[in-house]
């Protein structure tokens, strides 16, 4: 940390996000430029899925060298090994994370983290859910709005439930049980968040599972939402950053994961990207701090899932989902 | 039929640049993956879809679903193509970019306002609560008529536009001549200009129905969750489960689906193609 | 059947008037032939009659009654078109079975009817073909097979034989005047070939931008045309500018560049000796003959044309103008030959000077 | 819009369809003033804060828009050429094996574009480095060709092939009649053809997706970017300008040509 | 500037053959006339020569080179078609300066052609009308400007003047044969008007189904048709059966239906008394006689029909064939009358029987 940095005159480092947050990695990625004398490009490939086919496909000739990818598909990727390990000697600012943020094989770590929870309009909803449970209590039937199971959170409300039921992380028979017997009071299983807060705006559905981030947009809009964190506990959907295996920046592109992880970064994270930063040291404006997790007693009430045993179970969940509870109409 | 003569291969020439690109730039990399994934994975994920009744049933809900789209299209576009074609009304030229209006709104947006429209709370149910034409609101939104609704749209401008040319092109005297014999309107329509028009209806019919079967955001958007077409499957498989091979498998059991329709389509319509045209006077 | 009547019928485009004031009274079961120029109006007439176009000012009537809001289609006129406009799509027996089966007729009886019709225009053999297979007079005799096939009441024809050979025409021509008798039909016909026009038609109307110049039995068009307009078109080639020298009732004689000519059977009502005058005879009205003969002048052959039944000689010397005759003897005229041609007295039309003859 | 020449049905029908064509679209273009990020009907209020966001460095809708229509503009054109001699290849004389080329000619379209990007993709990875501009175009050129051919073949099957005999007498080269008399005739399937592939291309997103490098993404990738995450009406008020800019776009050319392009 | 030869021409339609081994050669600066019944080919063969139907047997020689492998924009043939083919985007005047424009002529240049050519066929002033504006004899005229304007050296005229009145037909025929001869174009035309072609052409060529039937100069053709069927296309609409009497020499008597008429100038050779043979003759041949003169006979009137300058009489009981005569005289007759009529002695023609007529 001493040594003057080394100077990395025209190397271009190619980082991949989601589009909406492009802007902001540029923004941040700007000291990283000024330290290294290098140039940082953003591609922007919307969604998790198409930046994992995209790294996937070009294997034998990688355009990506840091992608940033949701923690369950990166999980997809380290086991189909595009992602190179984490090189602690170079990423000195591991040791300031969280532990659920470190990844245990050494792959990429989560540099910010998003709660799902309930969300619900007040201004519909007298007696609000206080747990997961109570969504099928009867009294949302037909304003409920839940994750598809190919969508992000869809197997991860499925474990909570088949736990809550009886079943466990591995078991989720009791899960589907309870998911198909509701299946007629659900409005809406959603893919994407905009379809939710659509749904919101036009008084189509009232309570969600959703994540925390969407909060401000929502209320901006004039709704009263509320937020519930619920009795089983908050699951999240971490963002990971990773090192593509045979880029062509090797070097520069861990030292960027070191960067993103730096307490000067983190503490930019929820304010650019209304996301909770998952170093210890990161501070977090009160206003943020209402509805992102923040301390370590939040992010310790944070569940955790086997992704990849969620991964190696969720084409055929999906597709059990699509024949007992979403079902053609 | 004719044999190809020495002007006719020399015509065919000109087509060489364009078979060219195509076979270089879609059917050689087409058939490079299917070969790929049948090496890969043999006739797995064939067998798999085949035997699958929900995957059968998909396909099917697609087709009927493409089949009531490009029916709609036809019933509403041919006469908005008759409209455009004959009114000398001065508003021709605006309704002609009103036609393609759609277009420049991706179909993403389209679909929200779309959402908005036919929602339980949207402008439709108000509309027809205020007016008392119902007591409960239609639940249209996340079922196939929302999609049949949002795919017309999407598509009937190709319709459109693909008739009125044609029915441009007929001789005004041809329908007098119907007239002049006793024909009503209704049957100088069916029986003249209907006939005539084949060509623009085939080719409308051809483009609608294979853009629906192969349509993916309208579906999504409008059917939610519990409706899936084909694409929506190769999406799935392709960005969520990342299983290319069952990606491939769906797509070519899709493009299959399609040539064996049109193929059907074509050599139920060949006649009415090929006898219009030619003979006439300017 | 049907009676038809125009009523000041006008049609025009833009600044230009096609048709103009048209008054025309056509009896029931009447043939009536619309001869005239290029672009006169013919066929805009026949559009507005049949109901095609339904922008023009004065009325068409049949039967007394006002067509303007009678659709084209409930009006059950037979149209040939000048340019067929046959249906494409549809080949001989089903153009020409389209009437008929928009009048439900039994299967049977179509198939009957469209053999005979197509008998009747040699195009036996031809059912299967598609207009585009057929050549020019074939697609003709279909576009005529379709409009006759139905026995309209009435039947407006466009120029419906101009594809067809000589031979041909006048067998067409003699079935057209039969179904026309034998069904009573009320008939317009257009045609540009004049012994058509007088051999078919009760009555033949000559027009001229957008005009009825004459209208009268064809006799009377022909050998006695209303004014130097329809004389020229009509054929009298031979336009000799004079002046009144004598007139006896009938009887008239005139003074043309230094030569006399004499009139029988002309109208000399109003004529005075010293008027001037154009005298109008046919080429073929003119005779060779003796010198001393009456009427019989001398001068000079300065061209001959060999036209198959007659020879058109043009003859200078008689008078400034050139005269054309068309020679029927098969004797061998040169150029500069001398030659003395006949004027027949009853065969010379008389017009005043005032009227004018070109368009 | 009412027209003697057209009917009461056709006239009825038209009307309906042209409520319907516009029905979503002037909720979009109500929805892009609404002051609140979701939109509430009727909308509370007036905004064109949406406006100033489409123009904010942020966003680069602009460069995206740019991209766009370079893509577009050069495919289509491209295609055009290569969509209407194939057509024309096919139309004149009736052949053994038309059809099959026809469906050739526009097999692209058999496919959904995820399958063909995705296949693209993987071709294009083996390569090695393509630029993003050239493997969008090589996509956006197979995908639209069939727009262009079966437009073109609905108006060629009409056509009076007469009047080609007629230029070729008066000493017209083949390349003379196609340009004098062909095409113009002909122009109203060309141009509608080329209007629908234009639109295409602009307006594709999933292949694009896939194909795009970091340094060339178009609109509907920045839209679909945007719309993943925030639902505002910034989206709605794009399309509100690209809808008035073709409105004036085609106004003009109808002001300096005088005449309509489309329907002659 | 321009020589023309088929060989064997020969075009098939799946079995039907449309054109049947033609063979022809024009010369240099000819004007050929081709006549036929409609369907017997004629446009097929112009097709052929012009370079649009490329399947076909035997050769088309220009100036002794074969076309085959000449596309039609190398040929370098004026062709107007029965149909027009007008280009409907084009208005009149660019219509007719399309050929010139593809010459690469000089704008002020192409201008002054168009309009003289326009000033031609009367169309001064349509420049700016698009086809479906004019007239069907305006688009005809537009039609023929188009394709002389270019002056090709080779010229295929279908039908040019079929729409148009016979004023304005014989004014354009002139103007045809006027820019034939001065710029010596070899020009084929086909029309299914026997005056014109014989007045145009230098030759003429009667067809049928597909083939020659004969071939020669005008007066040849029309005075001496080579067979029946040609004598029948060409008008000798009277054919009476009869054997031979006597043979003198050039002059036979005939005895028809017991009676016997005289030919002079009739081509003995192989004729023998008992020979059955058909006599032919134009209606218009026959004329009013005195009793007693040579071949006059005594029938009587069956039908009168009018035709302008003549009058049509059907007579009957003169042989068991009814006569059509062609009557100039004025003089009116009644059915029922009776008439006597004489067939001139050189105007009968005689054939052996075994020739067919019929088609
Ligand atoms: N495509 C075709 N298929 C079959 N027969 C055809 C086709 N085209 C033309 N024919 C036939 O070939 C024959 C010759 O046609 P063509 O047009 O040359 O006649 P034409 O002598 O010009 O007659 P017309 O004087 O009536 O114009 C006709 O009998 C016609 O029916
Ligand atoms: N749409 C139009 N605009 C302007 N003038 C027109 C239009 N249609 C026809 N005319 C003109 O009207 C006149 C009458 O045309 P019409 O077709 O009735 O003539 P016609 O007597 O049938 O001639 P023809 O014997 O040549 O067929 C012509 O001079 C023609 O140029
Ligand atoms: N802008 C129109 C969208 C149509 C949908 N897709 C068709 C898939 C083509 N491969
Ligand atoms: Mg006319
Ligand atoms: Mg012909």
């Amino acid at each position: 940390a001493d040594k003057a940095p080394k100077d990395f005159k025209g190397a271009t480092l190619v980082v991949a996000t989601w589009g909406f947050t492009a802007a902001n990695v540029r923004e941040l990625s700007k000291n990283f430029e000024k330290t290294y004398n290098c140039k940082v490009v953003v591609d922007e490939t919307s969604g998790n899925s198409d930046r994992l086919n995209k790294i996937m496909a070009q294997r034998k000739n990688p355009e990506i060298d840091v992608a940033l990818m949701t923690d369950i598909f990166a999980a997809i990727g380290n086991k189909q090994g595009v992602f190179e390990k984490i090189n602690p000697k170079v990423v000195t600012n591991l040791k300031h994370l969280y532990k659920f943020a470190k990844n245990g094989e050494g792959y990429g770590p989560c540099y910010s983290v998003v709660r799902y929870g309930i969300i619900y309009d007040a201004g519909m909803v007298k007696v609000p859910p206080k747990s997961y449970k109570d969504l099928f209590s009867g009294k949302y039937n037909g304003q409920l709005s839940l994750p598809d199971m190919a969508s992000t959170a869809g197997p991860y409300l499925l474990v909570t439930l088949a736990q809550k039921a009886g079943g466990s992380a591995t078991n989720v028979e009791p899960g589907f049980k309870l998911l198909k017997a509701n299946k007629d009071h659900v409005k809406q299983w959603y893919l994407t968040s905009s379809e939710v807060q659509t749904a919101f705006s036009t008084g189509e559905i009232s309570v969600a599972v959703f994540m925390d981030m969407n909060m401000p947009t929502l209320k901006k809009s004039g709704l009263n939402v509320k937020w519930v964190d619920p009795k089983e506990g908050d699951f999240s959907a971490a963002a990971t950053i990773n090192v593509v295996k045979d880029c062509k920046n090797p070097e520069l592109a861990q030292l960027f994961v070191n960067y993103f992880l730096s307490d000067a970064v983190q503490n930019q994270v929820a304010d650019r990207l209304n996301e909770a930063p998952t170093n210890k040291n990161a501070k977090m404006s009160a206003e943020k701090q209402e509805y992102l997790a923040y301390g370590q007693k939040a992010m310790n009430s944070l569940k955790k899932f086997d992704w990849n045993f969620i991964n190696a179970n969720k084409a055929a969940w999906i597709e059990r989902f699509q024949k007992e509870v979403a079902v053609q109409k | 039929m004719m044999t190809l003569t020495k002007q006719n291969k020399q015509l065919l020439l000109l087509a060489l640049p364009t078979v060219l690109a195509l076979t270089a730039f879609f059917v050689v990399p087409m058939a490079y993956i299917l070969v790929d994934t049948l090496k890969a994975d043999g006739t797995k994920y064939f067998q798999k879809f085949f035997t699958d009744a929900m995957y059968r049933g998909i396909l099917k809900t697609t087709v009927l679903v493409s089949l009531q789209v490009t029916a709609i299209s036809l019933l509403l576009g041919y006469p908005t193509a008759y409209f455009m074609a004959r009114t000398r009304s001065r508003m021709k030229n605006i309704l002609l970019i009103v036609i393609i209006f759609p277009f420049l709104v991706s179909a993403v947006v389209r679909s929200y306002g779309w959402m908005v429209i036919l929602g339980g709370r949207g402008l439709l149910n108000q509309l027809l609560m205020a007016t008392g034409l119902i007591q409960q609101p239609l639940t249209i939104l996340n079922t196939s008529t929302a999609v049949i609704i949002g795919l017309v749209h999407l598509l009937i401008p190709y319709m459109i536009l693909s008739i009125t040319g044609v029915i441009q092109n007929i001789d005004p005297n041809v329908e007098r001549a119907a007239y002049s014999l006793n024909a009503n309107p209704l049957q100088t329509f069916f029986r003249v200009t209907l006939p005539l028009s084949a060509p623009g209806i085939i080719s409308g019919c051809i483009l609608v129905f294979t853009m629906s079967m192969t349509s993916y955001v309208t579906p999504k958007l409008l059917g939610g969750s519990k409706f899936r077409m084909m694409s929506t499957m190769v999406f799935q498989e392709v960005n969520i489960n990342f299983n290319w091979g069952f990606a491939s498998a769906i797509s070519y059991i899709l493009l299959f689906t399609i040539l064996i329709i049109l193929l059907f389509a074509t050599y139920a319509t060949a006649g009415a193609n090929q006898r219009v045209g030619g003979g006439k006077r300017v | 059947m049907a009676s038809l009547e125009l009523q000041g019928l006008t049609k025009k485009y833009g600044d230009f008037t096609a048709v103009d004031h048209i008054d025309l009274a056509v009896r029931d079961g009447e043939m009536v032939a619309l001869l005239g120029g290029s672009g006169c109006g013919k066929t805009t007439i026949l559009n507005m009659i049949a109901g095609f176009i339904d922008q023009y000012e004065g009325s068409v009537l049949v039967d007394g009654k006002d067509m303007k809001h009678i659709p084209a289609y409930k009006r059950k006129m037979g149209v040939f078109f000048q340019n067929y406009a046959l249906f494409p799509h549809m080949n001989t027996f089903d153009n020409v079975a389209f009437g008929l089966k928009m009048q439900k007729l039994a299967k049977s009886l179509i198939q009957e009817k469209v053999r005979r019709i197509l008998q009747l225009v040699k195009l036996t053999g031809m059912e299967k073909r598609f207009p585009r297979e057929l050549s020019g007079g074939q697609q003709q005799r279909v576009a005529l097979a379709r409009a006759l096939v139905t026995e309209p009441a009435l039947l407006l024809l466009d120029e419906p034989l101009s594809n067809l050979d000589a031979k041909l025409r006048v067998e067409m021509q003699i079935e057209i005047k039969r179904i026309h008798r034998e069904l009573g039909l009320t008939t317009i016909i257009v045609t540009h070939d004049q012994e058509e026009a007088v051999s078919l038609a009760d009555r033949v109307i000559v027009m001229n931008a957008g005009r009825i110049m004459q209208a009268g039995k064809p006799k009377e068009v022909f050998d006695r045309p209303a004014n130097l307009f329809v004389g020229d078109f009509m054929g009298f080639s031979n336009f000799i500018a004079g002046q009144v020298r004598r007139v006896a009732g009938a009887r008239v004689s005139v003074a043309c560049s230094d030569r006399e000519l004499v009139l029988d059977e002309a109208d000399g009502t109003g004529l005075a000796a010293g008027d001037s005058v154009t005298l109008a005879i046919r080429p073929e009205n003119i005779l060779p003959a003796e010198k001393g003969a009456e009427n019989a002048l001398t001068g000079t052959v300065r061209n001959v044309t060999y036209k198959g039944t007659v020879t058109r000689l043009e003859i200078g010397d008689v008078f400034a103008e050139t005269v054309f005759a068309n020679i029927h003897e098969s004797e061998d005229y040169e150029i500069g030959d001398a030659i003395t041609v006949a004027f027949p007295s009853q065969k010379l039309l008389l017009y005043k000077k005032e009227e004018k003859r070109s368009e | 819009m009412s027209d003697k020449r057209v009917g009461w049905f056709s006239t009825t029908i038209a009307t309906l369809v042209f409520i319907f064509l516009l029905a979503p679209l002037a909720v979009i273009v109500l929805a892009s003033f609404s002051p609140t990020p979701l939109v509430v009907f009727p909308p509370r209020g007036f905004s064109l804060q949406w406006y100033m966001n489409i123009f904010s460095s942020s966003t680069n809708f602009l460069s995206g828009f740019g991209n766009s229509v370079e893509v577009a503009v050069i495919a289509t054109a491209i295609d055009v050429i290569l969509g209407v001699t194939a057509a024309l290849s096919v139309s004149r004389h009736p052949f053994k094996g038309k059809e099959l080329l026809v469906s050739f000619f526009t097999s692209p379209m058999y496919v959904p574009s995820i399958a063909f990007a995705f296949v693209l993709l993987q071709i294009f990875s083996q390569i090695g480095s393509v630029p993003g501009l050239v493997k969008i175009l090589l996509g956006h050129l197979v995908i639209i060709m069939p727009y262009i051919v079966r437009n073109t073949l609905s108006v060629l099957s009409g056509f009076n092939w007469t009047l080609e005999n007629a230029a070729a007498s008066l000493g017209a080269s083949p390349l003379e009649t196609f340009a004098k008399v062909t095409l113009p005739l002909i122009k109203p399937g060309v141009i509608a053809g080329a209007m629908l592939a234009f639109l295409y291309s602009f307006d594709e997103a999933v292949l694009s997706s896939l194909l795009s490098s970091p340094t060339f993404v178009t609109l509907p990738i920045r839209i679909m970017n945007y719309m993943e995450f925030s639902f505002d009406p910034t989206l709605a008020a794009i399309s509100t300008v690209l809808i008035l800019m073709s409105l004036l776009l085609m106004i003009l050319l109808e002001k300096l040509t005088g005449l309509d392009m489309f329907l002659k």
